[in-house]
């Protein structure tokens, strides 16, 4: 499909911008434009019919099954988009003073309050914009707990399962800590003997998702929190997979002392093809005082934004959050009230049907009930067929369905990673197993068709390897010299 | 009651329970130990069926004054620029709006070309020749260019100029212990930077930060501030209002290494804040060090052409520790917005909003009455000197229908009567009238 | 200035103009007789830009006292029910929203699929064998089955109860001189219509149309109605609330040959009348005399099921003026949001939303101390006795934030003094409380 | 693909309704619901994903190039669905008192106002629901008029001409008038001496089309006027094709007594895949007293619904028309403002420069310049090579073009009727021309892949003969019995 700039033309417009036939000042010599943009020049047709074109060669949770694991992509309510625009909403500036900002302060406390309940933990900052900012956060949270507490220099280390996202140790670098990994039992849970001889005087805390990413619930998690706080160290909880847990075990009950969830996961933001999120994070009372500034706090009725925090960690994002996912977020959460539980455990039981089904053709590296996901392996299709995951993957598409994450967690070889979610229907499961088992057939019968999959999207299979060696990152405007230089650079 | 997104019927239920050989959804969860499993119902509000959810969210939407209640000149980073329709209509649809990051690009052509023309706007408005796919906001963008200027210098020092948006110094400074990093500030001359000052200040930096135009509505001697930043050897790297690039000359053009800034203004509502993007784009060496998504252009089976993430060696799901950021959210959704907004716009539009602010600035400072602070040719924003407290002028303004602006003391020390009074092309001359009007009642 | 909804530059017009062996504009008009061409410019308001365009329309939105604005129980055929977010989400697919009648299915199986699901459950609320794509809105069906009644029975006698919306027989009445019909109207007996009463008016008549509820809020005895009609020989027709069709009967159950009404109350805004959509179903019989579209099953030259626009031969298109009715444009869009908001609803959510009509009803009649109207039974709506004029009930109550409702004078000679209120699903306890006060208020 | 009902599962659920917890009224006995109706049982993600999988099995304009002859098919702008959805406008109840929709009123007496200046007629009536009933208003109205002059028994006959689009017909019939055709010339004009032949004391009036659905502006439009007019008679303008004149000729000036627009024709009201539409009717000052009740009407600063009109033919729809269609159509109309003259010029130069390109391969049975749009016949490509207008439409449909009007108007065989309006770029001009001469050339070279065709439609060409021979007009649930008697009963 041809990109809106091959699609332009000079001099052809749709917005206009209006003038009030006012005198335009001159700009300072030396700081005025000197060459103008070169941006897509289209009538208003042609710019709907763009995106509605680039839209059709998209795959959305609207187009239908899109089981990425740890990515939880459920159901996104439509009527939160329409909340979530209400002028009062949409139409409010960041800095509008307090008392013109009652409802929207309202409705981010009340939401703190959700939170906090359900992480089971009493403190909660809503500012930071996605997941791993919240990681970030919480990381930061961490030192400057060690340091008001005189410990700083000597905490240096977090651990991390080697299950961890990939975001787990890059928030440990980039918040300036020592990485170090525990390894998994055969059982899916963390090695404590591994444990107990890496937790010491250095360790600042645990980076912990739980269930884990293969979606297992770790069984001795009471012993695990156990050893970091007799270390007098902290737990962190990642919250990618808190949709398995809501209502059924909260992380602070689990010994957690920080928790961030993800609202465009558990809490149904729609991702919008990689962004937007929210990142909030909840602590225990004892890091209540390094939470970032400002805080949204209730005074009587009236809400305020608290900007007086003396030791904050400081400011992790502009103004107080992210305030349209909050709007979705909060929504969702009183669509459902207190049976959260049931979309949780439904979560759960989706992902144990798919199991249950499908872990005969495919293998179950470790084989045990899941939680609201499970992770299979290819390796038995790539020893006797030659088929990989990323085949099995690519095939999928043909039949409309999305592929699961594929690779990850790192410990399973030909990972397949499968989250239903809790909105799916059983006719949904049911034919996805039918797929799966076809697959499976079909890499027996005719592993070509997996090979050179998938052939029913508008582009084939597509070369990455290609796109990074020699990175193209932007139209070229047929400056072929100038694209070339970029590419030499690039390399 | 259970809200209408969950799909099990009670057969359904069964016959799962079953096929999975347990007898009841208790069993599910044995393996969670029974000390941590909450014994009871969540203690959280009530379910709400959508017709009481929508009232009671209107309710909550009814207690802000927001900029359709109360005539706005609220600016300070976050302004009320007109969004075009279709950006709703585009960003409305579900496979947009319900899709995750493009991980498996045969899925994903629409979003990822989206983002591929997203970085050409980025690097055309900029001047440069990478951009990424967006970042948070822009101040976490500052962050960003930081963490790169410190892996590329190995120089730890940040140098921030004062007229920067103070809550951008905040996150480079909470994300500084972290990364490393030591911040030093550079005090404003007048309401500008000078590039002396700042030639002195950047001695051993590894990067210079500057605003074009600068928090208090001025536009600083860029060219200039660029030139001492690159001749200490730390890169520049300049923060720009996205609104102003069709009048204000491209990073790139007077010699940054970095462009970075809130994108907001072009196509996103205010939204109290969020969810908005930022936009960080960079000459090519930088390619490889930039934080986050970054789609590329290459080929499929066929050798038709398609795009993909690409890079994905700096990103955390494969570097991990050693990732460029831990990054997996961006603002792909918003900066689609943008993406839309600029085409709508295209290059005569976007230099006619640039008019059309200063036009107002122009106009504005003609119609009222209260002295400038600063005597420097301002963009879209005057700040301008009270004879009372400006809390107190907003206070009073506010009770007669207009919010006149930001009070600059909330941030800056010794700057307690100045306001700082935005003017997007949605402001009248009949608005600024009205405003001047009031200005002058609550000021005398 | 023009709007940016033309594409073409400068450059495409001058090519064009040569490629089609013209030099100018004005060449191609050269057909249009000089004596009828405008010499001068349109005397219409100045062009907008979209900003100037969204604010004019704003204020003269503001200048309305709508449902977020003033509590109202306003109803009398329109209704305040609540429209689900996904109809929007729905609607505005462009590719349902800017697509013409489906002529060519093979463009079109979607709208068409959507036709043949939403005739599906007309047909099944109305307990009928066929429907229509949608008529106008739910007056002018009447005129459509006072149509195929005339042609079925070759009478032309129309009986129409009083207790009908006054609206639907002014359409009807409006429509008479050109079909040929002669209308007999049937007096109410205490708020609803005596079937004797009914079958003496109905010897010789090709139509009978009775309302359920009736106008003033009543359960009529339709049964008893549709049988009078029967055993006179005429079509028996009802007119039916859509919304009270998960607890009141269907029409098909009790004899009727053909049912209709507005569907606006399901899926539609109130948007001050229109665009709706009104529904016309009747038995199998009559499926060659039906006007307006009708989409039937098919299948494809690989003998796969598809959709298409059917028995075309009663169209005005083919049969021209032989047509069933002149119809080419339907409410498709409208209808469509009915068939999206009874899939939301189902089967239990339709009864629900009767039930709660029918409970809000029974809690109003404790709470309001006016008398009622009329001795029988409600569904959403009850008619009560004000003891000063209704419309000067309605002025004070406006005037404390409250329209009460409306006031039956206005169509129906003798009922000044009864007001008509209207309570929805969205009407809350605490608001009927509040107009019930307010009534206390004005009534004293 | 399935049907909602194909989906549905006994038990499941998206939307509920508030109950209060008042108690539930019994209905009285024999009235209430005996068996509930089988309405879908689906949540809401299904729901959501079932209709964007219709939607994609739909072409519209957003989608891309839609020239259906006669249908205007012209960009949408979207700002007008917005507009239109202003909680202002969307929840205003039509019962309001005139004084709390004010702001309603002034929008739809300034629409009168624009609508009177486009038509050159001073009376306007907004009621009518599309430009068929507009028709039979204004066919109405020129039976009061008639009759209010005494001339009511006498004036029975209404001439159009055989290029009439099938409504013009259908509404003289429906108005309870007899029909009378006048033929069009070689050249595509009314033929004036078939016209002086036919009017005389028995004519109310010609309903005409100008241009005409040839796309020809009737060059003797000012003797035909005066034809009518000398016998007393009236001339009705079906506004279907107005977008060819607005700024440019005025029907009033022409002659015209009654004009009807298409809002969803010329000034862009979404048409929804055959609804919503607007059928105002414009009058010259002596029919005015007939216009329909209420009309809209301003006193001074303030504006009212006039319902005292003693002479009016009554009211053809509810309320005071469709009103959410006027707030597009006036929102449409003051984006453009005077410029409104160059969208008909643009709307003729695009069909202008599509003939020019297409009629050496077409045959161009009326070889004139065009106004907005223009016929050419297949017929040469069905003598050489066997292939009809229809086989083309469809072949266009695998070039993901929309066919234009095929069959009509009747005088022209294997007719192709195209518009291309004004909102189209010359490059998706060119695009259409290249893919109508490549059909040109497949018709010739490899007439199967017409007579085929669509091959990359959801469905294969369809049977419109079986479906109108049984006609299957719901969904079964599996009742085959209660089908079969609908399909008798259909024959």
């Amino acid at each position: 499909m041809e990109l809106i700039f091959e699609k332009s033309q000079a001099g052809r417009r749709a917005g206009r911008v209006p003038s009030y036939g006012l005198p335009v000042p001159e700009v300072p010599a030396g700081l005025a434009r000197s060459t103008p943009p070169r941006l897509p020049e289209l009538a208003e047709n042609e710019i709907v019919r763009h995106f509605t074109n680039l839209a059709d060669r998209n795959f959305g949770i609207d187009t239908g099954f899109y089981p990425l694991g740890s990515c939880t992509m459920k159901y996104n309510p439509r009527v939160n988009e329409k909340l979530a625009a209400l002028p009062g909403f949409a139409n409010l500036h960041p800095h509008q003073e307090d008392e013109g900002a009652q409802g929207a302060l309202e409705l981010m406390w009340e939401l703190q309050q959700i939170l906090a309940e359900v992480a089971g933990l009493p403190a909660v900052t809503l500012q930071p914009a996605a997941g791993s900012q919240g990681e970030l956060t919480g990381l930061m949270l961490m030192r400057a707990y060690f340091n008001d507490r005189g410990e700083g220099g000597r905490r240096d280390t977090i651990i991390t399962a080697d299950t961890a996202h990939g975001t787990n140790p890059a928030s440990v670098t980039m918040a300036g800590f020592r990485l170090e990994k525990v390894a998994t039992t055969e059982r899916g849970n963390l090695d404590l003997d591994d444990l107990r001889a890496k937790v010491n005087e250095r360790t600042a805390g645990l980076m912990l998702t739980n269930p884990s990413t293969l979606g297992l619930f770790d069984e001795n998690i009471v012993e695990v929190a156990e050893i970091f706080h007799d270390a007098g160290a902290l737990l962190y909880y990642d919250g990618a997979n808190l949709n398995a847990v809501v209502g059924i075990s909260r992380p602070g009950d689990m010994g957690f002392d920080i928790v961030h969830y993800n609202l465009h996961k558990t809490f149904s933001q729609p991702h919008g093809g990689g962004g937007p999120g929210g990142g909030p994070v909840a602590v225990r009372d004892a890091l209540e005082p390094f939470l970032p500034s400002p805080q949204v706090v209730r005074d009587g009725d009236v809400f305020r934004l608290d900007h007086d925090r003396p030791k904050s960690i400081g400011r992790v994002r502009g103004f107080a959050g992210p305030f349209g996912v909050f709007v979705r977020s909060y929504a969702f959460m009183r669509a459902y009230g207190p049976e959260l539980r049931a979309m949780s455990e439904t979560a759960v039981l989706n992902a144990n049907y798919l199991l249950a089904r499908l872990k005969d053709a495919y293998e179950l590296p470790y084989d045990r009930l899941c939680m609201h996901e499970f992770v299979l392996s290819a390796r038995r299709l790539k020893r006797e067929h030659g088929i990989t995951a990323l085949d099995v993957a690519k095939r999928l598409m043909d039949y409309d369905i999305h592929p699961p994450t594929v690779y990850f967690p790192l410990v399973v070889p030909e990972a397949l990673m499968i989250e239903p979610t809790e909105t799916e229907p059983k006719e949904r499961l049911d034919a996805f197993v039918d797929v799966m088992l076809r697959i499976a057939a079909e890499a027996a019968d005719a592993p070509e068709l997996l090979k050179d999959a998938p052939h029913e999207r508008p582009v084939r299979r597509l070369d990455e390897v290609k796109a990074a060696k020699e990175p193209i990152v932007k139209h070229g405007f047929g400056d072929a010299a100038r694209e070339g230089a970029l590419r030499a650079a690039g390399r | 009651m259970t809200a209408g997104y969950l799909s099990l019927t009670e057969r359904d239920r069964e016959e799962m329970l079953e096929a999975i050989g347990v007898s009841s959804m208790e069993e599910l969860f044995a393996q969670i130990p029974a000390a941590v499993r909450l014994d009871r119902e969540l203690d959280v509000p009530p379910a709400l069926t959508e017709a009481e959810l929508f009232r009671h969210l209107e309710e909550l939407a009814a207690k802000n004054a927001h900029a359709g209640v109360e005539l706005s000149f609220l600016g300070a980073g976050i302004y009320d620029h007109y969004v075009p329709a279709i950006v709703d209509t585009v960003l409305q649809r579900g496979e947009f709006l319900t899709a995750y990051t493009p991980y498996q690009p045969e899925m994903s052509q629409g979003v990822l070309q989206a983002i591929f023309e997203y970085q050409t706007v980025i690097c055309e408005l900029t001047g440069m020749d990478v951009s990424n796919a967006s970042g948070y906001d822009g101040f976490t963008v500052a962050a960003d260019a930081c963490f790169i200027a410190k892996h590329h210098t190995g120089r730890s020092k940040v140098v921030l100029c004062e007229t920067l948006n103070p809550q951008l110094r905040q996150v480079v400074k909470t994300y500084a212990p972290g990364f490393g990093l030591e911040i030093v500030e550079v005090p404003h001359d007048g309401g500008t930077t000078d590039p002396e000052r700042l030639a002195a200040a950047a001695v051993g930096a590894g990067i210079v930060i500057f605003p074009q135009p600068n928090f208090f509505g001025c536009l600083e001697p860029a060219p200039d501030l660029a030139q001492a930043a690159k001749e200490a050897g730390a890169l520049a790297v300049a923060h720009v209002d996205i609104t102003s690039l069709g009048v204000l000359e491209a990073p790139g053009a007077y010699g940054c290494d970095i462009a970075i800034g809130e994108g907001q203004g072009i196509g996103n509502a205010q939204s109290y804040g969020g969810p908005h993007y930022g936009f960080l784009a960079a000459r090519s060496e930088f390619i490889r060090r930039m934080p986050g998504r970054i789609v590329g252009e290459t080929t499929d089976l066929n050798g038709d052409r398609g795009f993909v993430l690409t890079l994905q060696t700096r990103e955390q799901h494969i570097r991990r520790e050693k990732a460029t950021s831990n990054m997996t959210t961006n603002q792909t959704l918003l900066s689609l917005g943008g993406l839309v907004t600029l085409a709508w716009l295209g290059p005569q539009g976007l230099r006619e909003l640039g008019e059309t602010c200063m036009a107002l600035v122009g106009y504005a400072a003609e119609r009222i009455h209260l002295p400038a602070a600063f005597d420097r040719p301002a963009f879209k924003e005057l700040a301008l000197r009270t004879p009372i407290p400006a809390r107190d002028v907003i206070r009073a303004a506010r009770e007669r229908g207009v919010h006149p602006g930001y009070a600059l003391g909330r941030d800056v020390e010794g700057m307690d009567d100045v306001l700082l009074v935005a003017f997007t092309e949605k402001r009248t001359p009949a608005e600024i009238d009205r405003l001047a009007g009031v200005l002058a009642e609550v000021c005398s």
